[in-house]
């Protein structure tokens, strides 16, 4: 065995000890010096992306299958599966979905690192913010290479602890506890609920071991209805950590109130949820498909209204928030509605005719938005915390005119902000098109509930752009721009955004096919270098770009026969632009972003009544709506 | 005389035990009695653990529940208000 | 907090010492009896939250514990990267080489019917690893209940 | 039937400690249900351990060396251990928070607790 193989063996295990060492070592360093904490933490998380890069390019050039298997404590040769097919210890395993999912962690986590030297710079106590911030990511790699329920159980609490911890690391705000002990207490329920759950596989079974669990459920001649209640509570305990309505509650207020860097990375953090919702359903259940297909089915069918409801409910309330970040948090929930929805039609459809005919497709947008909303959402939540370094303020009304000075700012922003919206040639775009083709023949009307949904989330971008950017400028903020390393975090995660948009059927075959295929053991492929097919079209973003130049060209010709020497005299002479004082009768002339969409919600108040009373912020009501839709979901699994 | 019978009894009343002191906890107004409760409700559990042939966890519960988190609520409850209005 | 009567410093006193011997009895055999690190770490706490509330909370440095607990999480981390040597991590690189530290053999007591089926000095890493939780666990829970008395009681921010 | 028993105060405990989480404001009073609620969890993965499994798991014999028969899968036990851990660290975590939401601003119910809303 060569060295590079063993390596390769050893690195899901290296990668999960890496952050951990990193994390305990930083309070000692930070005793010797904080610069020798930074020197500390920056070669940490270099290791750590350099061996989730090598492990990530051996897993996913090989097609996804499982590459890397690891025993803890296991000697080489004898490691798996052991005598008798008992499989007593813990392992990891990483095929293409989880090298999917542990690269996009690293990459955020680089970028929120590089964000947090900077912009944390003015906090005490950073020695805890490095180890929480390292425990996290361990946690969040951890949950994704495990091959044991029992251990995704303890890293999704891990990771609750870290973020809630996190949550409150801004002391000043009493609001910050307010969020962390929601979090807390929502996650915590939901752990031990899902410890419960493993508990009721292993009485069962008798094991662990994801493998060897999904043999034994699909082992009888039809599915027993204890397995069907456990998978109840795994969709819904995973699209509780996802974020989903209705367990969305403590979602916005954790994600609003953590500092921006954490924001980020918490986005992960829910899409390792996601990831294990995924899992269970393929993987756990989805192996003897024969026997389980009525139950993939149907959790399918709860994975596709999961994801409306967190599409549209998540939007709506975006729409009406004053406070930049919840605002954000809304629409983290929103877009992980997409996720839901991609994934959910594949499972609705899997192992039958329309799978192969959209529902890959349907899968490979939903995985492939995973990617590309942590890498946007990053990137908004990674400006929001610019735009407030700089404002002082996080209430949109109070803010304005920012774009003149924080100029590369505004264009990080811009960039976020079309990839979320799905503008053609972003990201954002290309991952929604495969969905809304795949989801409309999948059901019409829902694939046009998807489409309104990216209608109203570049309505809200644009309000938040009118107002944090653009309109005279507010006295009271900092001037100028934001530090170079907070620039350097955002363009990190900018300009892989703008590689996306550009190659997005070489994203696509080099890293979302192999995830695909790992779930579900299908071969295929959506894309070419250049080229994504939808299934019935394609799309190809160089194509688009260059058909732009040419009207661009045409356009400057035409300009450039017109007559020469013409000045606009009068109003015309002053265009509006960034931060002109515009006052009527010393007034200024604007209508701040909470009234810019009063006409809409005004027309849906019946609809918005009832759905901002839900969010009522009592901690009791938002444990009913857990319980509640964990009952009804365990219901449907087991009678429909 | 039939030892099995004693064990049994011994099995029921810790389990009756555990329920009726978390009762409690739900019942008492005073925070400090209800941690009380919640410790003694610790201890039977801790107890039961060993009936169950779980020796290990038993230790760890009677250190962890009866001890330290009822020490720890103790000064969360000194922290805040004693009593529970409503 | 204030300290409390001598009374009960002086039974804390007498006290202290049999929960310290116990739990670290229960550490040190956590390869061969019930227990282990968490298990006897966890007692160990217990005794010093009991040391905590007869004696007061003026003269606990937490500093000395936060870096006690680093030292015995980067210790456990460490012995598994150690494993590396021996192929993998986290592998037992120490069971039956005969090393004096906890290198013992245990063949040829295979039928051994005895609750404690090895002799104390075998198991490799598998003690050493007990003894740094052990540590670890001692210190973090004494940080944490000395953080929220320290809290409860001064109302002294930190943290 | 005695294997049974236990489950009952499964039930029992998990049942009390939503009943505290579902239905009193008083913040302390819901980590203590939390807390009920792990208990209930833990006793849980411990009954399902007692006389569980098949031949191929190693089993704890105990009670052998006295002439009984019954015996538990080490298994559950490292989970609840763990769980024990986990639960620690959450409940401080938690009473922490709760500490800290009463001092700045005097809180102490989920009442109150509502300023993050909509």
């Amino acid at each position: 065995m060569s060295f590079y193989d063993s390596f390769i063996e050893t690195a899901p295990a290296l990668l999960v000890a890496i952050p951990l060492l990193v994390a305990f070592m930083t309070p000692i360093m930070s005793k010797i010096s904080s610069s020798l904490r930074k020197v500390w933490n920056i070669l940490g998380i270099l290791i750590v992306s350099a061996v989730m890069l090598v492990l990530g390019f051996e897993v996913l050039s090989g097609g996804g299958a499982v590459s890397s298997v690891y025993v803890f404590g296991g000697r080489e040769g004898s490691l798996f599966p052991l005598a008798g097919g008992n499989i007593a210890r813990i392992s990891f395993y990483v095929d293409g979905m989880s090298a999917f999912m542990g690269l996009l962690m690293t990459v955020v986590a680089f970028g929120s690192l590089i964000y947090s030297l900077s912009f944390m710079k003015r906090y005490t106590g950073l020695d805890k913010y490095y180890t929480l911030l390292f425990l996290m990511l361990a946690a969040n790699l951890g949950m994704v290479f495990t091959g044991d329920l029992f251990n995704l159980f303890v890293w999704f609490e891990i990771s609750s602890v870290a973020i809630c911890a996190l949550t409150a690391f801004r002391t000043e705000r009493g609001e910050s506890f307010e969020g962390a002990i929601k979090y807390l207490v929502y996650s915590t329920i939901a752990g031990l609920v899902l410890l419960f759950a493993i508990g009721i596989l292993y009485g069962q079974y008798g094991h662990l071991n994801i493998v060897y669990l999904s043999k034994a459920i699909g082992g009888h001649s039809e599915m027993l209805v204890m397995d069907k209640l456990v998978l109840g509570i795994l969709v819904t305990v995973f699209a509780l950590k996802a974020g989903s309505v209705p367990m969305h509650m403590a979602t916005p207020d954790a994600y609003s109130e953590a500092p921006a860097p954490i924001t980020a990375m918490m986005v992960t953090a829910s899409q390792a949820g996601l990831y294990a919702l995924f899992r269970s359903v393929f993987t756990l259940y989805g192996a003897n498909i024969q026997i389980t297909q009525a139950t993939v089915h149907t959790a399918g069918w709860v994975v596709v209204i999961l994801g409306i409801l967190a599409m549209f409910v998540g939007v709506t309330m975006a729409l009406v928030q004053k406070d930049i970040k919840r605002l954000m948090a809304y629409h983290a929930i929103s877009q992980t509605g997409y996720m839901l929805l991609g994934v959910g039609v594949g499972m609705a459809v899997y192992n039958t005719p329309e799978f192969l005919e959209f529902g890959r497709v349907a899968m490979s947008g939903g995985i492939f938005h995973i990617f590309n909303h942590a890498l946007y959402k990053g990137l908004l939540f990674l400006t929001a915390g610019a735009i407030i370094y700089k404002a002082g303020t996080r209430d949109l009304n109070k803010m304005g005119g920012l774009g003149r000075e924080m100029w590369l700012t505004a264009i990080f922003f811009v960039i976020g902000a079309l990839a979320i919206s799905g503008v053609p040639p972003m990201n954002g775009f290309s991952s929604k098109l495969l969905i809304y083709e795949s989801v409309f023949k999948f059901n019409p009307i829902i694939g046009a509930i998807a489409m309104l949904v990216s209608l109203l989330t570049l309505a809200s971008f644009v309000k938040v752009f009118y107002s944090a950017f653009m309109g005279p400028r507010n006295k009271e903020m900092k001037r100028g721009e934001v530090p170079t390393t907070m620039l350097l975090g955002m363009a990190l995660l900018g300009s892989v955004i703008l590689v996306f948009s550009l190659l997005p059927g070489l994203v696509v075959r080099t890293l979302v096919d192999p995830a695909v295929n790992a779930l579900t053991g299908i071969e295929g492929t959506t894309g070419t270098s250049l080229t994504l097919f939808t299934g019935e079209g394609s799309w190809n973003a160089i194509v688009l770009l260059g058909a732009f130049a040419v009207a661009l060209v045409v356009g400057l010709l035409i300009r450039s026969m017109g007559h020469k020497g013409t000045t606009p005299k009068g109003e015309g002479a002053k265009p509006y632009l960034f931060g002109n004082p515009t006052e009527v009768d010393g007034k200024p002339l604007t209508v701040t972003g909470s009234n810019l969409y009063w006409g809409f919600t005004k027309a849906l108040s019946r609809y918005y009544r009832p759905t901002e009373g839900a969010h009522s912020g009592l901690l009791n009501e938002y444990i009913f709506y857990l319980i509640a839709s964990m009952v009804i979901v365990m219901a449907v699994m087991v009678f429909l | 005389m039939d030892w099995s019978l004693l064990y049994d009894a011994i099995h029921v009343v810790i389990l009756l035990g555990i329920v009726a002191a978390s009762v409690l906890v739900v019942r008492m107004k005073d925070l400090v009695s209800a941690a009380v409760a919640l410790a003694a409700a610790s201890l039977l559990l801790s107890l039961e653990f060993f009936i169950l042939q779980a020796p290990d966890v038993a230790i760890a519960e009677a250190a962890v529940g009866a001890g330290l988190t009822t020490a720890i609520y103790i000064f969360a409850i000194k922290g805040t208000r004693r009593r529970e209005e409503y | 907090m204030k300290a409390m009567s001598p009374i009960v410093r002086t039974m804390t006193g007498l006290l202290f010492a049999p929960i310290f011997l116990f739990g670290a009895y229960i550490i040190l055999h956590g390869h061969l009896t019930p227990g282990g690190g968490f298990q006897g770490g966890a007692i160990i706490a217990t005794g010093m939250a009991l040391f905590l509330v007869a004696f007061g909370s003026e003269r606990w440095r937490k500093k000395l514990l936060s870096i006690l607990e680093s030292t015995g999480l980067m210790a456990f981390v460490s012995i598994g990267f150690l494993g590396i040597v021996g192929g993998l991590f986290l592998y037992n690189f120490l069971a039956g080489t005969g090393s004096p530290i906890f290198g013992q053999e245990i063949a040829g007591m295979a039928g051994y019917a005895h609750p404690n089926s090895a002799p104390l000095l075998s198991s490799g890493t598998v003690a050493l690893l007990n003894m740094f939780v052990g540590l670890e666990v001692v210190s973090g829970l004494t940080l944490i209940v000395v953080t929220l008395g320290l809290f409860a009681f001064s109302g002294k921010e930190d943290d | 039937m005695m294997g049974e028993l236990p489950y009952l105060a499964v039930v029992a405990l998990i049942g009390i400690g939503l009943y505290i989480t579902l239905f009193k404001k008083n913040l302390i009073k819901l980590a203590m249900g939390i807390t009920l609620i792990e208990s209930g969890v833990n006793l849980f993965l411990i009954s399902l351990a007692f006389r569980a499994g098949d031949e191929m798991a190693a089993p704890v014999f105990t009670l052998q060396l006295l002439g009984d028969k019954t015996y538990s899968l080490p298994t559950p036990h490292a989970l609840t251990l763990t769980s024990i851990v986990i639960g620690v660290a959450t409940t401080a975590l938690l009473l922490a928070f709760i500490m800290q939401v009463h001092r700045k601003h005097g809180i102490t119910t989920t009442e109150d607790l509502r300023r993050l809303k909509g």
